[in-house]
């Protein structure tokens, strides 16, 4: 299987702070790649280095066979590549309608159509504020709109920056469904996540981050299992 | 060669009131040329011109009047544009005893400044009254509507004069409007005045807004058997230009206008045009008269100091384009003997017979 | 020490907090939990003075303060962080520390300005406590930085340290374990025991429930703005309605064997 | 004389609201506070009269020709001037003053090259003499701007609340970092909206210049306080509710004028204003902010 | 050679009082700015101020310290009363609000004899020293710096940062914003006066919007984040024109020009650091 995303030597910095200092990660075709580590670790900075909202220091990033290296983040969106920002980062003065349309902005009328409903279908609670303007939403129902909006996309990778945050039990549950979901439809993901347990299952591969190395990759299972690994994310 | 005599003048070179201080430049410059091939003043000099930007800002208009002052060791000061510069202007030249002259401030109070301030620009209150008593015994006026920028010291000025004189007169003003000298619209105090059914209308503006006015004041139906009477700010080509026919019929009263008889008038129109490629207006003409009140000045004087120039100017008798010229005690105009009452007909300025 | 009566907030068209009452006891951690959009934020908004209630009154430490501006609800000791991260960005993570110390600072404004010996030694004791604070939350590293440098995760840590400096007797964290690890959740609970220990009394929102259960004296359920329970964390966890609304089976499993 | 009053209120406030549309969209899109703006009109005007003298066009392809200018300069302007400020996230009020300084540089460029004059568009370009139909005398030119007003509203309206690119360049003027992420070419949008907008002051200014026959560099200074004020009124990139403002302010100052005093004009159609604020603090047709408590 | 020193002097005497008394603006606009108020009033309370002033001079001929007091104190009662409506406005809609009353004001100036009407106060002895404006512009930006590197600054800057946040720290927001109004009036008000009292004449189209305008754009050039921004901001920005002088007609363009770049290389204002305070 060859990698769709693939990222060498990637260095990410904001002014004279290097954040991300060089690391190489896969995501394969198809995969669920989770990127677990402590705060302040550098998870956020790579997704930023790899959508295009920051410039790369040095490295390479690849996806689907182009080299998106800084790259204008509109121009890798139209490439497939989605990223659902952390803090929601919703366009709060717009109603939650209008957030998901701009969800599907690349997407031609009738199918941006068909995918709306079935993320209203998803998020009951969105479709009970559909006409509400979205910066007034609690914080959850954010949350929502902010995966919503990015399935509407219907990229063929997306990443989330840590999509159950702020979600009550039942709410994580049907995202990390949800994540399923868009898997068994071959979607490929890349997940930022502190619900790390939760990930971990769901992952077929995953990268433990420490202060802007990989300090630890491996299949999930095997990632999941080791025993610093659990000491230090899992809480074990 | 003998050491050129510097003189300094401020005018609005930039900014919205630049077109005011482009045409007195214009006149300045073309007079001194003149001047100047002709063998210059004090047996020989020449004159120097030293020009700084106001910006219709009272605090540059000081900075250019130290700088000159100052800086460039002029001995005559001529300008500002504005009359308002001329209040912040003017005290800093009579502080030095540098005198200084007006060409188009016509505001009260400018020659109570000082000793050493001058005007060459007819105050309103010689000219209107003229116009007024010309028209109201041509076309019989009884009653009147009185309109007037109020937030711009010339207009007002100009206003304070029509009003006395009108009542003087025993014309009864039907109403006073006012509009700011930035606006375009005049049609509700037209509205308003069309319903009084005057004899004429009065008005105290500067070109632009006179303009537009005229314009608008026979499109909403006013005819043109009402006369449009305006004041100094009216004097200018452009009033036609805005308000292309609907300017026919506008009376004006003022010391110059572009047919004015005479050969001097002639002369100074075609070497204008020549020059420049436009047409000249009051303020080039009254820029041009007052160079050569100024050269005469310095050659009484005798030499280029600035007191010998004050007492020199006191004794002016210029026979310009503005008429015979002398100042008053008070440093004004003495007279207003060389006002004509003119007419727009088919875009330009004729006698009013 | 915090007494809440049939507190209500509508928005056009939305009841977000419908009839709430519930008490909180001094010395305690009471958490506040429901769905998304429950209205525990609003609830919050109401306490701290952000958001006059439609109806209802708030009572703290004995006096009503429902119109009480939030400035004068912070003098008399009440801390609240804020769901949606409000740090002062430009400001570094210490002067965030310093801010939140404002209502203890005594020293009169004329002799701070003229830095007063008494104002020196005031801003002095400030700073040593404020990076005190910080050490306590785990972003000592991080003094200096302007907040909005901070990664996520820390900028809630300093939201936590911003609210303690001003010595709360009743402090609101408002989801403070969202973007922690659980590793990093463990300990903000253990500072969080530690710190009802000193004293402090805390009334807490937030969706991990195996932190919530672990730390809570006392639980209130809001479910579309109104309480559907209140309880011990087993009560809680047992009980079908919260289950059904707002936990899950599979949590309640999962808490049940943790507790079992 | 009412019906006649209440006309002339119509074509103010509708010359109001047309020197508002474009600027609405650049203060309440792009979040610049664009003094240029001013200098849009002017220029639009200035191309449009070259474009008639010099050029002999006739009024319609000049008026393009102004408009295209004066949308091309701005898109100029704007990428030199404006887009590094953004790029540097600088904070909103820096705009205002780097704006400040263009503006002093464009129109004393402007002022060198086309001199402070006054200009007119030639006569007859359009029919001067007014009409009366029933009780009101009404000139050719106002019709055109009433309707072109209109026109506008409703289609830029449609635009912005309608299309998928109007709510685009309402996701850039809001974060521009997450509309690139759903695939928006900020640059191009911002670029579009500078176009736009400045176009709109140009179709204003050579309007406007027509029907007070004249055109100068600084013809566009003096609209821009009413203009501030209207844009902020009406809910800053609100397109109805800059017309609704727009005509309010031309009726208030209309009326004032033809029924009070005129002296009192501004002073009335300003404290209007403020106590229009005072009652609803966010605008009269504000949007909900998007911001909780 | 004293002669042309002394003459040097003199020319550039009134640019050097226009750069103290614009600092002072400058400065009354940093008052506000500092809790991201962002008042255009302030050319409304320097045109009160140097009414005031210059009413009194001329028609009571008062002692200038008791000119210049008044001066401070008139505009600052009418901030402490529009100040109450006004509060709950903020951002553009108070930016406009303030507007509104420098416009009022002006058509009040216009309409009213006493004070000259269009015509303006004209004849104003010159009273304004050097020592003077510059002593009072070093005691203020003394009084700012102290203020904003102590708590007091602190509280602004949150303020400035996130209203709600610092409402809920504890800090009394409402009556920050209404001293800040004040004292930025009572400055305004000041600077008029000092103003009034040197240049000879005022005149009501002089506190209008362009004013406004300039006054903030002292501010925002030099930058806000310490008191010695504005008062650079107005340096320079009074300091060009003249110094443009030789350019002559380009004089405008290359002044535009440079505004241009300064912000664009320096958006953050020309002295864009923050004040040292405790914890900084
Ligand atoms: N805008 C910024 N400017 C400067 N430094 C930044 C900025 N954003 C993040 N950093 C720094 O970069 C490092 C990595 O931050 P990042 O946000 O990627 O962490 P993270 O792993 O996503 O953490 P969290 O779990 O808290 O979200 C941190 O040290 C952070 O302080
Ligand atoms: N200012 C407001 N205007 C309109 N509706 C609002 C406003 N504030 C909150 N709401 C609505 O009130 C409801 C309660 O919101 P609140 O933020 O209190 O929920 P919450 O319980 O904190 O949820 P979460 O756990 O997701 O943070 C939500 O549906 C929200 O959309
Ligand atoms: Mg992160
Ligand atoms: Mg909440």
């Amino acid at each position: 299987m060859t990698a769709l995303l693939s990222i060498q030597g990637l260095e990410l910095a904001y002014g004279k702070i290097a954040a991300v200092k060089g690391i190489d990660l896969e995501v394969g075709e198809g995969q669920v790649v989770c990127l677990i580590g402590a705060n302040g670790s550098g998870k956020t900075t790579t997704l930023r280095g790899i959508s295009g909202l920051l410039k790369p220091r040095g490295g390479r990033v690849v996806f689907a066979g182009t080299d998106i290296t800084g790259m204008a983040p509109h121009r890798i969106a139209r490439l497939g590549l989605v990223q659902v920002p952390e803090g929601r980062q919703i366009f709060a003065t717009m109603t939650v309608a209008e957030n998901l349309r701009m969800g599907g902005y690349l997407v031609e009328d009738g199918e941006r159509q068909r995918r709306l409903d079935e993320v209203l279908e998803l998020f009951p609670r969105l479709a009970e504020r559909k006409t509400q303007t979205a910066g007034l939403l609690s914080g959850g129902e954010q949350q929502m709109l902010a995966m919503g909006r990015a399935m509407i996309a219907g990229p063929r990778i997306v990443l989330l920056d840590e999509p159950s945050m702020g979600l009550s039990p039942i709410m994580v549950e049907q995202i990390f469904a949800i994540i399923e979901l868009l898997k068994r439809q071959g979607k490929t993901i890349l997940l930022v996540e502190q619900n790390a347990q939760l990930a971990l299952d769901i992952a077929d591969h995953a990268y433990v981050l420490e202060t802007g190395r990989i300090r630890l990759s491996g299949p999930a299972a095997e990632v999941a299992g080791d025993a610093a690994v659990l000491h230090a994310y899992l809480g074990g | 060669a003998a050491e050129p005599v510097k003189v300094g003048a401020i005018e609005c070179l930039t900014g919205p009131a630049a077109k005011y201080g482009t045409m007195i430049k214009a006149g300045f410059d073309l007079a001194a040329e003149e001047i100047n091939a002709k063998g210059g003043i004090l047996k020989g000099r020449t004159i120097e011109l030293i020009y700084e930007d106001s910006a219709a800002q009272k605090e540059q208009a000081i900075n250019a009047a130290k700088k000159l002052i100052g800086r460039d060791h002029v001995v005559a000061l001529l300008g500002p544009t504005l009359s308002n510069e001329m209040f912040a202007a003017g005290p800093v030249a009579n502080e030095r005893g540098l005198p200084i002259i007006g060409t188009s401030n016509t505001a009260k109070g400018i020659t109570d400044i000082g000793e050493f301030v001058f005007r060459t620009s007819l105050p309103e209150s010689d000219v209107l009254p003229v116009t007024l008593k010309k028209a109201q015994a041509k076309f019989g006026i009884k009653k009147v509507a009185l309109l007037y920028s109020n937030d711009d010291a010339f207009t007002k000025s100009g206003f304070d004069v029509f009003k006395e004189t009108l009542e003087k007169l025993g014309i009864e003003i039907a109403t006073i409007e006012t509009f700011s000298v930035k606006d375009t619209d005049f049609s509700p105090q037209l509205t308003k005045i069309k319903s009084l059914n005057v004899d004429a209308l009065v008005v105290s503006a500067l070109a632009e807004a006179g303009g537009g006015l005229v314009l608008q004041a026979r499109q909403l139906g006013i005819p043109k058997t009402v006369p449009i009477i305006g004041g100094n700010g009216f004097n200018s080509p452009k009033i036609a230009e805005i308000a292309g026919d609907s300017a026919d019929g506008v009376i004006i009263g003022s010391p110059w206008f572009i047919a004015k008889e005479g050969a001097q008038n002639k002369n100074f129109v075609e070497s204008f045009r020549k020059k420049y490629n436009m047409d000249p207006d009051q303020f080039a003409a009254q820029a041009y008269d007052t160079m050569y009140i100024l050269a005469a000045a310095f050659d009484r004087a005798g030499e280029a100091d600035s007191k010998k120039l004050r007492d020199a100017l006191t004794k002016t008798d210029n026979n310009g384009l503005l008429g015979p010229f002398k100042f008053g005690a008070d440093r004004s105009p003495a007279t207003a003997e060389g006002v004509v009452v003119t007419t727009i007909k088919g875009g330009k300025f004729t006698l009013l017979q | 020490m915090l007494t809440v009566e049939t507190l209500s907030r509508t928005f056009t068209g939305l009841i977000a907090v419908d009839d709430v009452s519930f008490a909180v006891t001094p010395n305690t951690i009471h958490s506040l939990i429901g769905p998304n959009g429950a209205g525990k934020t609003t609830l919050f908004n109401m306490i701290s003075g952000l958001l006059p209630p439609s109806g209802g009154t708030i009572a703290f430490q004995g006096g009503d303060i429902t119109a009480l501006p939030p400035h004068r609800r912070a003098r008399l000791g009440l801390g609240r962080t804020f769901q949606n991260l409000r740090v002062f960005g430009e400001m570094t993570v210490l002067e965030n520390v310093l801010t939140g110390m404002h209502p203890r600072l005594g020293v009169a404004w004329p002799l701070a300005v003229l830095r007063s010996p008494a104002a020196r030694a005031e801003e002095r004791a400030g700073l040593a406590k404020a990076q005190a604070l910080l050490a306590k939350v785990g972003i000592a590293d991080h003094a200096r930085r302007p907040a909005a440098d901070l990664a996520y995760g820390d900028q809630r840590r300093l939201e936590i340290a911003r609210a303690l400096a001003s010595d709360p007797a009743l402090l609101l964290l408002d989801e403070p374990a969202a973007g922690m690890n659980p590793t990093e959740t463990a300990a903000l609970g253990d500072l969080l025991l530690e710190l009802r220990q000193e004293g402090l009394t805390i009334l807490l929102v937030e969706h991990d429930m195996g932190f919530v259960m672990r730390l809570s004296d006392r639980l209130t359920v809001l479910n579309f703005g109104r309480k559907i329970a209140e309880g011990g964390p087993a009560e809680i966890r047992d009980d079908p309605t919260v289950i059904e609304a707002y936990l899950g089976t599979k949590v309640a499993r999962k808490l049940a064997g943790a507790a079992a | 004389m009412l019906a006649q009053q209440l006309f002339n209120a119509l074509v103010l406030g509708s010359v109001h609201a047309l020197f508002a549309l474009g600027f609405t969209l650049t203060f309440g899109v792009l979040r610049v506070i664009n003094l240029l703006y001013g200098f849009y009109v002017a220029a639009g005007a200035f191309a449009a009269l070259v474009a008639v003298q010099s050029l002999g066009l006739g009024l319609w392809a000049a008026g393009a020709f102004g408009v295209v200018v004066a949308g091309l300069v701005a898109v100029v302007c704007d990428f030199l001037v404006l887009t590094p400020l953004r790029r540097a996230k600088a904070p909103e009020l820096s705009s205002l003053i780097v704006t400040l300084g263009g503006v002093l540089l464009m129109n004393s460029l402007m002022q060198i090259v086309f001199g402070a004059e006054v200009r007119r568009f030639p006569a007859r370009l359009l029919g001067q003499d007014a009409v009366t139909i029933g009780p009101l005398v009404v000139a050719p030119i106002q019709l055109v701007i009433i309707a072109t007003v209109f026109v506008l509203v409703a289609l830029l309206f449609w635009f912005m609340e309608r299309t998928r690119l109007g709510t685009a360049i309402r996701a850039v003027a809001e974060r521009p970092d997450t509309a690139a992420l759903m695939g928006v070419n900020v640059g191009l949008v911002v670029a579009g909206v500078s176009f736009l907008s400045a176009a709109l002051s140009a179709t204003a200014g050579i309007l406007i210049g027509l029907n007070f026959n004249a055109v100068h560099p600084y013809m566009g200074e003096p609209m821009m306080l009413r203009g501030f004020a209207i844009i902020i009124i009406g809910g800053l990139g609100d397109i109805r509710g800059a017309l609704v403002a727009g005509l309010a302010l031309g009726f208030l100052e209309v009326m004032t004028a033809g029924y009070v005093s005129s002296n009192l004009k501004e002073a009335v159609a300003f404290t209007a204003l403020i106590l229009g604020l005072w009652l609803r603090p966010n605008g009269l047709f504000g949007r909900a902010s998007g911001k909780r408590a | 050679m004293m002669a042309t020193l002394d003459d040097l002097l003199w020319s550039y005497q009134s640019l050097i009082y226009g750069l103290g008394t614009n600092a002072i603006l400058g400065l009354s606009m940093y008052a506000v700015l500092q809790l991201g108020q962002l008042s255009l009033g302030q050319a409304a309370f320097m045109g009160i101020g140097a009414y005031t002033g210059a009413l009194l001079t001329l028609r009571l001929g008062l002692p200038f310290p008791l000119v210049l007091a008044a001066a401070a104190m008139v505009p600052a009662l009418a901030a402490l009363v529009i100040g109450g409506p006004t509060m709950k406005l903020s951002g553009v809609h108070l930016a406009i609000a303030t507007i509104g009353l420098g416009e009022v004001l002006r058509v009040a100036y216009i309409n009213t004899d006493a004070m000259g009407g269009a015509l303006g106060l004209s004849g104003i002895p010159e009273k304004s020293t050097f020592a003077i404006i510059f002593g009072l512009l070093a005691v203020i930006l003394a009084g700012f710096i102290l203020a904003s590197r102590s708590k007091i600054g602190r509280a602004c800057e949150a303020i400035r940062e996130d209203e709600a946040a610092a409402r809920v720290m504890g800090i009394d927001v409402s009556a920050y914003k209404m001293t800040a109004l004040v004292i930025s009036a009572a400055l305004a008000g000041l600077a008029g006066a000092l103003n009034a009292h040197f240049s000879s004449f005022i005149g009501p189209n002089e506190f209008a919007f362009e004013a406004a305008v300039s006054i903030l754009s002292f501010a925002i050039l030099g930058g806000v984040t310490t008191p010695f921004g504005p008062v650079l901001g107005a340096f320079v920005l009074t300091a060009l024109p003249e110094l443009l002088r030789p350019f002559h007609d380009f004089r405008l363009v290359f002044n535009g020009l440079i505004i241009v770049l300064v912000v664009i290389f320096l958006p953050r204002g020309i002295l864009g650091f923050r004040i040292r305070r405790t914890g900084g």
